[in-house]
């Protein structure tokens, strides 16, 4: 085992991946020079020089779009969009050609695309900086959403996404880069499809992922302490959704929580509550709680930030209140 | 040409674009069998105007229906530049793409069934008139957003030039789209980063109801493409020839490896924008004047005067795409309809490749 | 009472605001001299001269961005953009600017912008142009969201939408423009506020809005003759949503379809099924069931596209299985 | 200037750019007192300069949190731009924006409370650093998404124009921005109308940490400008003097009716792009050339060589400075912290206008 960060993890990921694939490279405003806005790409440019390691102007619609051809051109490009927020200048790319392109060709043509972005808050960045929007992409047909909330994760999700056909979006929380921990030194590819039960427990399922996750195995412990054994679950994939984990999971404990970092209404965890109600209506024993951000731009001062966002006081909360606890 | 019948496609399965029956890519004028050439131009463009006015009827049917965006008028473009182009270079176009289909070497029969929508056309009918592919002839659509193609064809350019690939990436907008971000975007990067992309610029006045010069504040679009320190060139778009030849200059220049062109070509449509289009913003007699310089009745005129043609030719030719239409649209009825329950195919691609866990220490 | 269309009271409704107020002006690519894309503007240029009805080059970003600029500083425009699909080039604009300036500015700058789009699928024009995406929009604090789905509401909306001091998106189904029928000949500005009840029943609420409500109707024509007295919900607001009238049907029915064009994963009856279970969940005697889009870009065949988006046996069917029946 | 403890501001009251304090709009050059002038050129630069500097210590003391961005070495634009507009005009900047927000005659103290997020900060602390707003001063940010702001710009020129105010909006950016699809849509928008927008070019050669040569195939940005027919000029940025008569003369232009203007300043930032920077995109030795033309240093060594100012009342601004900076510590120091029950304010606007209720007939 080596200690290493969420950082380092993406960086070893990607250099992994340039040095078995020379169909990759990756692409997006200061990769190169800079290091990455996020220190992310730090080193790479000396390693595998400018070719491989294309700074881009700021023209996100343009760098985005450029990675689908070159990837319907045969290559296999990693393109960094440095947050979710400025990924809206590239939408258009995204959702009218990179998602379609495959659908309205008749299957001729597929675009094997990894397109990665910072999300979340928690830095007070304020409002055009901290948004989480990766609910919105996992809405669209033809792309495959994943957030990775591990340094396995981070590690391992980069490769399989690249090997994926289609295009692959990588979410990655801005306050998980700094996370320090343990991987293996052989830490490889991991699949992109399952959900993984993160903590086991038998009395409410706390369903999240990404930036959240920690947060909510912190309320889990706090809950354990009460004698609340809460299950937590982290997605992982956005889109599509495994189903089948999460379902497992409520059948069992027949109580969901499910902790979205993006503004309440019309997130991720709609679709997940309103998934459960249809299919596991009869197994529920309480009402699907969820805790979100508030329906506000993220202020910048911290304890507005603070309060905007999804907290452990707020996870614990929901999740007594669903065991018809009060606090 | 002596037997009309022959349908003159691009080769797509040669190496280079030497072919016996085109131009050699190194002479500006037309060298070899100049007539069987200049008559292969004609037969193109005839062959996209009957296409087309077809396709108009079919529309007015009910066969055909979403939106339906005419060349007409404007085919010397599509045609005489698809000359210059080789199998292995790249397309991108817009909604308003059949004659570049066609010209590309798009079978009309799979182009006609794909305005049905029958599983038999070249996108299998999923993306109609203005989503046109087809992997064998390296056409990456077909698009629908205007600006929309530029970014895509910025990014095939960098694939073959990161490939080692000689091939050019030719990708057709109109002058509407110049008025996009992402125009300025694509061409400053194709610039920046010298990539094979050729911007071959329909300005055909319009874009939809609005006039050029209520879109530009600079009208002369060369000048545009000048400030990226791009190569550009303004060209007659009515004269197939003229369109060839500076598109083989293009060509030459971007394998010479100087990086992106672009070209302006005048134009004109004819028709409506659409189907839907009543054509208020404009005079009929505005459209009378351009009429009078229709690339194919002059084109005609040339090779017959000159000629190269013969008024026998020109109708020998105008039976062959008669002919060739009828059994397109023959295939088009005959074909079939995908069935339902395949709703959701091609929305992923069914198998990935294998995956190869890799085992590499991180550092 | 006069006979009318959709397109024909908008139209009327955009002519009585240029009239009403000054400040209003309408822009948009091909609002002049094309008439509209859909000939909603059509004799507007002629009668309110170029100043007023304002053709845009094609630069969707810009030209919606100079809509917040202007109504900054202090006009009332109405800027019209043909389709959804296409303001996703302007996306970034409406919710990086749009939607934050006020919040951002500490409450000094309000921007009381109408953006009149079309949406939705029905007319054959395949995957870049019949998206049904105001469930995203819906998603984003800082900005209201209708879709008028009958004449009145197309008539009386915009009026209101323009002395909203906030931006206000108004969703236009496709389908719609060509829609016959009465209009009172006094018609009047109506609130943006409330859901409307247009079909009152007591077994199962349907509820949906914009350009599946006729269907939805035609649905609950069907059930009716089978004995199931349905309910129809028209939304028409979408942010903020309506809950007290959708909360008040569902009691009474204890039963809900959710009929929504958008794909299913992730859209706005996501929202409505999570709050319902949320706030409702003992109230209900079936788990919600969403009529939704296929996931799937929409393909261009009619038959396929018919397939893709809801449909009134769909409905039905929907309906007859939250009671228990088997069709 | 005679009480260096005057604090020079621009005159927010006055109805023209007139008032005694400032440069009369008609001449290019300086004609009233101009030490005085000049002095205040000098004092607000330094202003800026020591403000900064104290948010760089208080941003490592954890104090202001969030993305920080200094102006420190660009200053000259501007505190030079700024003299050449009006009260009623309008201001567009970006995310690095503190020196705008100052040389605009928004209060320090206000600006500091919002660097901290303070409730009495020009924002009510909402925005912080990157979103400095302020209504009194028609400052329209502080704008975080790089050419985000070229489109409102537009859009406020619009309003006056339409309203028929003799107003120009100045719109700040850096060469960055000047890649974005918006600044191409933007300024051909406000050519083709003819649009009152003052086009800013803070062009500090990089864009977080990349060089305009690795940005823009054409890095001499006023040709771009011109291909919208957009009159241009570059000017030297480090002069602030240099930038003031030019920027005089750019809205005076476009007072009388001549459309937008765009300029370019080459300048330079001394500091990191942000508090996370570590520089590695270039070299010290570059830094070092161009702090040799620091626009304090120089203007202030100019000011005293030629008799305009003398060391002591350099050293008298320096004071006044300083105190300035210390009292808006204080008072943001002083400042409350929002109530955490009123998250959810301002994102609607509280009351709706009074609603009228038509009763106009459908035709
Ligand atoms: C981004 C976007 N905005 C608007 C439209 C609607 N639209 C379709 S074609 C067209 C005009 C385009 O004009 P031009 O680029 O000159 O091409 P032409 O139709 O003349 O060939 C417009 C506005 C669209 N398809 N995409
Ligand atoms: C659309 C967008 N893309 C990327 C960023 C991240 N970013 C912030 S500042 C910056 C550089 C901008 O450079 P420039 O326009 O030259 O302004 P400068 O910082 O030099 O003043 C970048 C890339 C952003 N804020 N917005
Ligand atoms: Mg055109
Ligand atoms: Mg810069």
């Amino acid at each position: 085992m080596i200690t290493t960060t969420y950082r380092e993890a993406i960086r070893a990921a990607i250099r992994e991946a340039l040095t078995k694939d020379a169909r990759v490279f990756l692409m997006g405003e200061d990769v190169g020079r800079y290091g990455g806005a996020y220190g992310v790409s730090k080193g790479l440019l000396a390693e595998f020089g400018p070719d491989r390691i294309r700074d881009t102007p700021l023209s996100e619609s343009t760098f985005v779009g450029a990675g689908i051809g070159a990837a319907l051109g045969g290559m296999r490009p990693i393109v960094e969009v440095m947050t979710v927020n400025f990924s809206l200048l590239a939408l258009d790319q995204i959702v009218n050609n990179a998602a379609t392109i495959r659908h309205m060709s008749g299957g001729q043509f597929s675009i094997p695309l990894v397109i990665r972005m910072a999300t979340g808050a928690g830095r007070q960045l304020a409002a055009q900086h901290a948004h989480s929007l990766e609910g919105w992409y996992a809405h669209v047909p033809g792309i495959r959403v994943v957030a990775p909330a591990t340094l396995d994760d981070a590690r391992g999700m980069l490769w399989t996404a690249l090997e994926d056909p289609d295009p692959v979006l990588i979410f990655e929380h801005q306050t998980l880069y700094n996370m320090e921990g343990q991987l293996a030194n052989n830490a490889q590819a991991v699949d992109l499809d399952r959900a993984a039960v993160r903590r086991p427990g038998k009395d409410v399922s706390l369903i999240t992922y990404g930036g959240t996750l920690g947060k909510t195995l912190q309320a889990a412990e706090t809950l354990a302490g009460e004698g609340i054994d809460a299950e937590v679950i982290d997605l992982r994939t956005l889109r599509p959704l495994d189903m089948p984990t999460i379902a497992a999971s409520v059948k069992k404990t027949r109580r969901a929580v499910i902790v979205d970092e993006g503004w309440r209404s019309g997130s991720l965890s709609a679709e997940i509550s309103a998934r459960l109600v249809e299919q596991h209506f009869y197994d529920l024993d309480a009402p699907i709680a969820r805790v979100c951000s508030a329906e506000v731009p993220i202020p910048y001062p911290k304890h507005l930030e603070d309060a905007a966002i999804p907290q452990p006081p707020a996870i614990i909360a929901a999740a007594r209140e669903t065991m018809g606890r009060r606090g | 040409m002596t037997d009309a019948k022959v349908r003159l496609k691009p080769d797509t399965t040669s190496e280079t674009n030497t072919a016996s029956d085109r131009i050699a890519p190194s002479d500006r004028s037309v060298r070899l069998q100049p007539d069987e050439h200049r008559t292969r131009l004609l037969h193109e463009m005839i062959r996209i105007r009957r296409f087309e006015e077809k396709c108009a009827e079919l529309y007015s049917a009910g066969k055909i229906r979403g939106f339906l965006h005419l060349y007409i008028g404007e085919e010397a473009v599509a045609v005489g530049s698809m000359q210059a182009l080789s199998p292995q270079d790249a397309i991108v176009a817009t909604y308003r793409e059949h004659g570049h289909a066609l010209a590309r070497g798009i079978s009309m029969n799979a182009l006609m069934a794909e305005m049905y929508g029958k599983h038999e056309g070249c996108s299998r009918g999923r993306g109609g008139s203005m989503h046109v592919f087809d992997a064998k002839t390296r056409f990456y659509g077909g698009n629908a957003i205007v600006g929309g193609g530029l970014p895509l064809a910025v990014g095939l350019a960098l694939a073959d030039a990161l490939q080692h690939r000689p091939h050019v990436t030719a990708c057709y907008f109109g002058d509407g789209a110049v008025a996009e971000g992402e125009f300025h975007e694509s061409l400053n990067l194709a610039a920046l980063w010298k990539l094979p992309v050729l911007f071959l610029c329909e300005n055909n006045l319009y874009a939809m109801g609005t006039h050029i010069e209520r879109a530009q504040s600079q009208t002369d679009l060369k000048a545009k493409a000048q400030s990226y320190l791009i190569a550009a060139e303004t060209v007659d778009g009515m004269d197939v020839m003229a369109v060839e030849v500076a598109t083989r200059r293009a060509t030459e220049r971007i394998r010479r490896g100087e990086g992106p062109m672009f070209i302006e070509f005048r134009t004109y449509r004819f028709r409506a924008h659409s189907m839907f289009d009543a054509e208020l913003y404009r005079d009929k007699s505005e459209v009378e004047v351009w009429k009078a310089r229709d690339p194919i009745a002059t084109f005609s005129a040339t090779l017959t005067s000159g000629g190269q043609a013969s008024d026998v030719l020109v109708s020998a030719i105008e039976d062959t795409v008669t002919e060739e239409v009828a059994e397109a649209v023959a295939f088009a009825e005959a074909g079939t309809w995908e069935p339902v329950e395949d709703l959701l195919h091609d929305v992923y691609t069914p198998a990935r490749e294998a995956h190869t866990a890799p085992a590499v220490e991180v550092k």
